[in-house]
């Protein structure tokens, strides 16, 4: 079963996919780290910030890693470098 | 002890124009407080020798107005005598030595409201997704990452 | 790491005009610093119970901006990077939620400011000669104490 | 051998002493304790403070005790109850 979500990406991420947001269909059930390496495989320039990166699905952080994540049609995902607010 | 003042109020806002600290303070002064304690972020000159021109700041904005939130709510519980908060949040261009962030919080007693001014100023560096880029006279740009920043690797 | 903003600079004023926090806070902004850190003390509407209609400040004033300056030094050893520093207080009658004293200071790193702007409040009520007469609505009036106050019997 | 000296009055301290400023005739040579006894019983509602004040001399502030203060013809003394400014 997949779905069809939209991802953000901002600041060097946004930089280095060359893209502000984009529509993809992904599978209902993936572990955060899954999700990551489609989206990497999809903009190879974003794998030089691989380490320093966090996922937010629904506008939620999610640190890269085996937990499984629920996607339904619709959702929100964002590619989040580190942030410099303030 | 209020008197007339109502309600405590959150006030975020996360916008393009120049911020006034007047007006962020304005906010939350409470006939009941006697202390306002404000913090305001301004946009420096120089990096490591290199002048910068000016900054720029992307935003994700629902998610950052959302984890402010977050703060203010971990605030009130931490000090509930706080009455009001505001965080507001310039983005786009911003030219050196303007504002970037102006937080202002009122309370009946100043220790409360200087306190929860600095767990807001490093708790937004720490989790609110907001990037800035500084741009530089001489060449390039570089996008920040603040040391507090949750996931960074230390 | 200072770029056309020159040497450190203090501002002290008692008067009896309407503060503004805009116009403090401006002059210890630096393109040199990031933060800057402010603290307004605003005057309450009640006391125990009793409506404030307004407060009344009296002042040494050689006397209170000697005993500024003094605190400013002070700062200056313990936090030598602070760059401006202001502070403003009003005298004569203040009306509930007006300032009657304005903090402002600049720092490169935002901890500085908030810790310098934190023990300057403090202090300036434990040592500078300046008093609040609190005058209540329904009767009378009280010359208040700062419980800071440096050589009241606790 | 005494001088003249200028004590000024803030707050409750002028209002109990009646004055904001008057001229005295002091001694030069004068602890801290005889000085505010003096002024005392130029104004004796000044009493009801004697436990809450502090004197400055010169724009410095001087503990009420025994340590001896020299004073000249024309110095500013203060009778300054507990402050609150801020």
């Amino acid at each position: 079963m997949s779905c069809e979500v939209l991802v953000l990406y901002f600041a060097k991420s946004s930089e280095l996919a060359g893209v502000r947001s984009e529509n993809l269909t992904l599978p209902q059930e993936v572990t955060s780290k899954e999700l990551w390496e489609k989206i990497a495989a999809l903009h190879p320039r974003l794998s030089t910030i691989k380490d320093q990166v966090v996922l937010a699905v629904r506008q939620e952080y999610v640190t890269i890693g085996d937990d499984v994540i629920t996607l339904r049609t619709g959702d929100e995902v964002a590619v989040i470098p580190p942030i410099s607010g303030g | 002890m209020d008197e007339g003042d109502g309600e405590p109020q959150d006030f975020i806002r996360i916008c393009t124009e120049k911020l006034s600290t007047e007006e962020v303070s304005q906010l939350v002064v409470s006939p009941s407080c006697g202390a306002v304690s404000i913090f305001v972020g301004t946009t420096r000159n120089n990096f490591e020798g290199k002048k910068v021109v000016h900054l720029e700041y992307d935003a994700y904005v629902p998610m950052a107005e959302a984890e402010i939130k977050k703060i203010l709510a971990d605030i009130r519980k931490r000090w509930p005598s706080v009455k009001h908060m505001a965080v507001y949040h310039r983005l786009g261009l911003v030219p050196t030595t303007e504002a970037s962030v102006v937080i202002a919080i009122s309370s009946p007693h100043r220790d409360d409201s200087l306190d929860a001014v600095k767990f807001c100023i490093n708790t937004l560096k720490a989790t609110v997704p907001i990037w800035k880029k500084e741009v530089y006279e001489e060449e390039g740009s570089t996008w920040k990452e603040n040391k507090e920043c949750f996931w960074k690797k230390q």
